[in-house]
């Protein structure tokens, strides 16, 4: 595993962007350019990122970009990597990166589709599990009994979706979740996708200072109180093999999760949540944490 | 020429010049074989497209040529048209020259990747067969689908037949990497995409030469990186470096203008297209015993072919009537129709579409360009053929002469006038 | 009102084209579709300058009965409205006979031709249309012209409609088939296109339901 | 003054610094390094780097006690509340001596 120290220092995401203060993508976005090595081009739907990439004439980031429309993500990559083939160019890595709107909502027939082909690229979900950009509405990432504004009082009635294993379920050769919390995480996990031919996919955990609702100096802490509590598991599945990674595997490793109230009260948009409701999460948890545990058949290696 | 672009120009047109099946010289075959054969010649490198009702054959047809190693070109089975075009925008601006084929509901399905092609300027052609807009589904015929999307800022040709269908495939990419613009190649469906007819097939080594390698306008550089299409102010705004640029709306103009610049260039490209292939498509459109007329059709697509019967049988009723085909609905002839059409009485032109509430699009359109050279001639609108409904050279004559005798006679209502006129609807 | 109604028949028999008219009558999954097609580029071969075929426009399935058309002319085609008055009608089913009026608008002295076995009843046939009758599914047998089971009858059909069409030959029939098929299909095809073209001899064509008052 | 100098076809973005600005002026409180707590510095070391790895906007140099660019840093405060030495210290722009806007 990659140390910080061992990250290089150079940044393809320049200072002075659109984004919140605070945000988690700034992070996540920094990590995987340099696992690339800048050596990509990118492609993004309406999104966040899409105003962290800034507004013509002056972008700021340091790679091709090609923005896309709301659903288009997946089939924008996959026409990238055809265009390129065709014209034998492929060193260049095809990134795509969308939100969990635009992954689990309106993106997935595209990514489905693009899954079910095995296209070659990397396609990245940062999942800050509501629609930020537009102002905090549900999505299908969206946490049961969160208050967003389209679920302004009762809060969110449904699970959100496990689009991990929705991934999984294609057959691609790389799944992964991870959590800007973890940069070397995320940065190895980039690295390792980069070099593996077909559809990869890396589910990013982004906590975000306005949505969950929490001071922006939190949001480091706060990813790692998702992994710490299994809220957020970090795990690969590579030719589909499961394997926990980084700070899950030591929890898993001997190591106790933190109760998940921990990770709740940081954040005002659970506040709705009564304790019927925290009690019914953790056992959720609990039960998934060792559903993940049995899985992992290296835990033991 | 840069080295990015050096390589792109080799690693164009480095398929076989000929289809070993369709090798020059006369075929007969089916309208969708002839638009694929034209996006063969014309070397294309990346497929997209979705299953539907009548375009598949041609992306089948494509498909065969590339799992045969004729072509050796992309093809991507997506999984929804919104995906093809799609695709087809992301290998676009990757540099490839890309076809797609779709109409009706899958055209309508990528509505916004349509507008995307065209903001993004990129020169993708795709045939759209002609096909009745659903609901209620109908798989038959009318233009109703490619109407739709006129405003969608893509070039529009309509072809009359087989022949004009790859000759406008071959011009239309030609066209499209000299404006930058997407052009869709409309063609009425099983009328022509499902009915066989002979047609010349070119010479791929001529072809070759008269479409350049496509050069993309911005290309994907690592050592030179461009943000395309990004969030976009009203207002122009300065770059890094001082220099003022587009706000949305100068982009939309330079769109815009570029569209209007293309009435020249197809034009252009017509005549250079029948100096090397011995064929003309008529450039914007095409007349028909114009010249003495008194009394015009306007239409577009297979109609203004067989409507060519309909003014010789016209003719020998001594009725002083011509035909005008359109070619290129979008961009408009506007000015260059007011030409051909000062001094005529009547025009009668027959949509196979409409604009719910007002009339046909080609008779809005029609009466605008009028209106604006103040031409006074009196426009009655025709609607035909929705949904497949057959239409007969003699229903055309029928209703011309009868309307022209009314014109003399001075009996044309207001009900006429301002209304659009249904050909052999029995309701 | 004399006078439009003049004018009117004018335009409706209008006929600068002149276009010979082939209806096929089939059931999909027949090949009508594929031996229409056929018909039109051998015709093309054959020197009519315009040639067209299409389906009917629909969405017909397997087994429903289908059809089928192709225009020959000596100019180009610009009429592609549907036939209406075929001048031939081709039946590749004598079953579809029970349920289809195949000779709806079939012009005075305009031909069927019918692939049926010997013994039917052909009571819906008028005086006036000449009629060509062949057993194409036993020779596709014989010659094994079999695809799933089942004697395909659209191409070997096409024999008889040389002695219609007499503009129209052999070779041009064999120079369209290899539009179509491999080359060892259009050898099997042809083979039996050559023999129901010289079984289906010149003596049987006449008008039949006079052979049938005679028997 | 019109638009045509730029020469662009399509609005395609050039890559540079502030985007958004001199994005320091959306700040109200200033990340302070206490150098003699910083561990990098203290050991004159590549070590640690916390502040750098986790700052959101790459506002923070790669250095022992690396300077943090105010014309951008954002004052979001993830520097201060990762270091593990507890060596910045988040400061109200209000009460500081330096106007935030001096460039």
């Amino acid at each position: 595993m990659t140390s910080i120290l061992e990250i290089p220092a150079d940044e393809y995401m320049l200072p002075g962007n659109r984004s919140c203060a605070g945000c988690g993508l700034g992070i996540g976005l920094r990590y995987i350019l340099k696992a690339l090595e800048g050596k990509c081009v990118m492609t993004v739907p309406a999104c966040c990122l899409t105003v962290l990439g800034g507004m013509y004439p002056i972008s700021s980031i340091t790679v091709p970009w090609v923005n896309s429309v709301f659903p288009g993500t997946a089939a924008m990559a996959t026409g990238l990597v055809a265009g390129l083939k065709a014209l034998k160019r492929e060193d260049i890595t095809v990134l795509a990166m969308a939100g969990d709107g635009g992954t689990y909502d309106i993106g997935i027939q595209g990514l489905s589709g693009a899954a079910e082909r095995n296209a070659n690229f990397l396609f990245v979900c940062y999942d800050n599990e509501a629609y930020m950009n537009t102002g905090t509405q549900r999505s299908g990432a969206t946490p049961k009994g969160v208050k967003t504004t389209t679920t302004p009082i009762i809060g969110k009635i449904h699970s959100p979706k496990d689009m991990g294993q929705i991934m999984d379920a294609h057959n691609i050769p790389y799944v992964a979740t991870t959590c800007i919390s973890y940069p070397t995480d995320l940065y190895d996990k980039v690295k390792k996708a980069k070099d593996i031919y077909g559809l990869r996919y890396i589910h990013l955990c982004v906590p975000c200072p306005s949505g969950w609702q929490y001071d922006p100096k939190d949001t480091v802490t706060i990813g790692q109180l998702a992994v710490e509590t299994g809220a957020i598991v970090l795990y690969e599945i590579e030719n589909g093999i499961f394997r926990l990674t980084g700070r899950s595997r030591r929890l898993a490793n001997g190591g106790k999760l933190k109760p998940i109230t921990e990770y709740l009260s940081a954040q005002k948009r659970f506040a709705n949540l009564d304790t019927s409701s925290l009690d019914e999460l953790q056992e959720y948890i609990h039960k998934r944490w060792n559903e993940f545990i049995t899985k992992d058949k290296t835990l033991t290696e | 020429m840069t080295v990015l672009n050096q390589q792109r120009v080799n690693n164009t047109h480095n398929h076989l010049s000929n289809p070993k099946t369709y090798p020059p010289g006369q075929h007969v075959v089916t309208g969708n074989q002839s638009a694929a054969i034209g996006a063969f010649l014309s070397g294309v490198q990346v497929v997209a497209a979705y299953p539907i009702t009548p375009q598949s054959p041609v992306v089948e047809e494509l498909a065969k040529f590339i799992e045969e190693g004729e072509l050796p070109a992309e093809f991507v089975p997506v999984e929804s048209e919104h995906s093809a075009m799609g695709v087809c925008i992301g290998a676009s601006i990757a540099g490839a020259r890309v076809f797609t084929a779709t109409c009706a509901n899958g055209l309508a399905y990528m509505c916004e990747q349509l507008h995307w092609a065209s903001g993004s300027r990129l020169p993708i052609v795709m045939a759209c067969v002609n096909r009745a807009m659903a609901a209620p589904w109908s798989v038959l015929n009318d233009q109703q689908d490619s109407m739709s999307q006129r405003d969608a800022g893509w070039i529009q040709l309509f072809c009359k037949d087989n022949q004009e269908i790859i000759d406008t495939v071959i011009q239309a990419y030609r066209i499209a990497e000299k404006v930058y613009l997407p052009v869709m190649v409309c063609y009425d469906g099983y009328i022509l995409s499902h009915t066989v007819m002979p047609i010349e097939v070119p010479d791929g080594n001529k072809v070759k030469k008269f479409l350049p390698p496509y050069i993309p306008h911005t290309p994907i550089d690592i050592s030179k990186p461009v943000n395309i299409n990004p969030v976009t102010l009203a207002d122009p705004r300065l770059n890094a470096d001082g220099v003022l640029c587009h706000g949305y709306m100068e982009h939309k103009y330079l769109h815009h203008q570029s569209l209007r610049n293309s009435l020249k260039i197809i034009e252009e490209i017509d005549i250079e297209y029948k100096d090397i292939f011995g064929r003309s498509l008529g450039g914007l459109f095409s007349e028909y015993k114009t010249d003495d007329a008194d009394v015009v059709i306007i239409c577009a697509g297979s109609l203004s072919k067989m409507c060519t019967l309909v003014i010789d049988m016209l003719r020998e009723q001594n009725v002083p009537i011509g035909l005008v085909s359109l070619r290129a609905y979008r961009p408009f002839p506007n000015q260059k129709l007011s030409v051909a059409l000062k001094n005529k009485k009547l025009i009668l032109t027959i949509d196979k579409s409409l604009s719910y509430g007002y009339q046909g699009p080609i008779c809005i359109d029609i009466k605008s360009s009028l209106f604006e050279s103040g031409i006074s001639s009196t426009v009655i609108s025709f609607v035909a053929g929705l949904g497949g409904r057959d239409i007969k050279p003699y229903e055309i004559a029928e209703k011309a002469y009868d309307y022209w005798n009314k014109f003399n006679k001075k009996e044309l209502t207001n009900e006429i006038i301002y209304e659009s006129q249904w050909i052999n609807c029995k309701y | 009102m004399d006078h439009y109604k003049e004018v009117s028949n004018f335009f409706r028999n209008y006929k600068k084209d002149n276009i010979t008219q082939i209806r096929w009558h089939g059931r999909g999954g027949q090949g009508a579709i594929t031996s229409a097609k056929i018909l039109a580029v051998a015709g093309f071969l054959a020197g009519y300058k315009g040639v067209t075929s299409a389906p009917f426009f629909g969405a017909e399935r397997r087994g429903a009965p289908v059809i089928a058309t192709t225009k020959l002319s000596k100019c180009t085609i610009c009429d592609f409205s549907q036939i209406v008055s075929p001048d031939v009608v081709v039946v590749l089913d004598n079953t579809l006979l029970k349920t289809i009026n195949v000779t709806q608008g079939l012009k005075p002295n305009g031909w069927v031709v019918l692939n049926t076995p010997q013994h039917f009843k052909y009571d819906f046939l008028q005086n006036s249309f000449n009629f060509i009758r062949v057993n194409a599914t036993q020779i596709a047998e014989e010659s094994g012209l079999i695809s799933a089971g089942i004697p395909l009858v659209n191409t070997p059909i096409l024999g008889t409609l040389l002695h219609v069409l007499p503009t129209i030959d052999l070779s041009h029939i064999h120079k369209a088939l290899e539009q179509f098929f491999s080359p060892k299909a259009v050898l099997k095809n042809f083979d039996v296109i050559s023999r129901v073209y010289k079984e289906c001899s010149v003596e049987k064509i006449g008008n039949f339901l006079q052979e049938l008052q005679e028997s | 003054m019109n638009t045509r100098d730029c020469g662009h076809i399509i609005s395609a973005s050039s890559p540079a610094k502030g985007e958004a600005g001199k994005t320091g002026e959306w700040r109200t409180q200033r990340p302070v390094l206490n150098e003699a707590k910083c561990l990098a510095v203290r050991a004159n070391k590549d070590i640690c780097f916390q502040c750098w790895a986790f700052c959101p906007e790459g506002a923070i140099e790669r250095k022992p006690g690396g300077p943090i660019d105010l014309t951008y840093c954002k004052g979001c405060g993830i520097c201060a509340q990762i270091c593990p030495a507890d060596a910045i210290q988040m400061e109200s722009e209000y009460d500081s001596p330096e106007s935030t806007k001096s460039e």
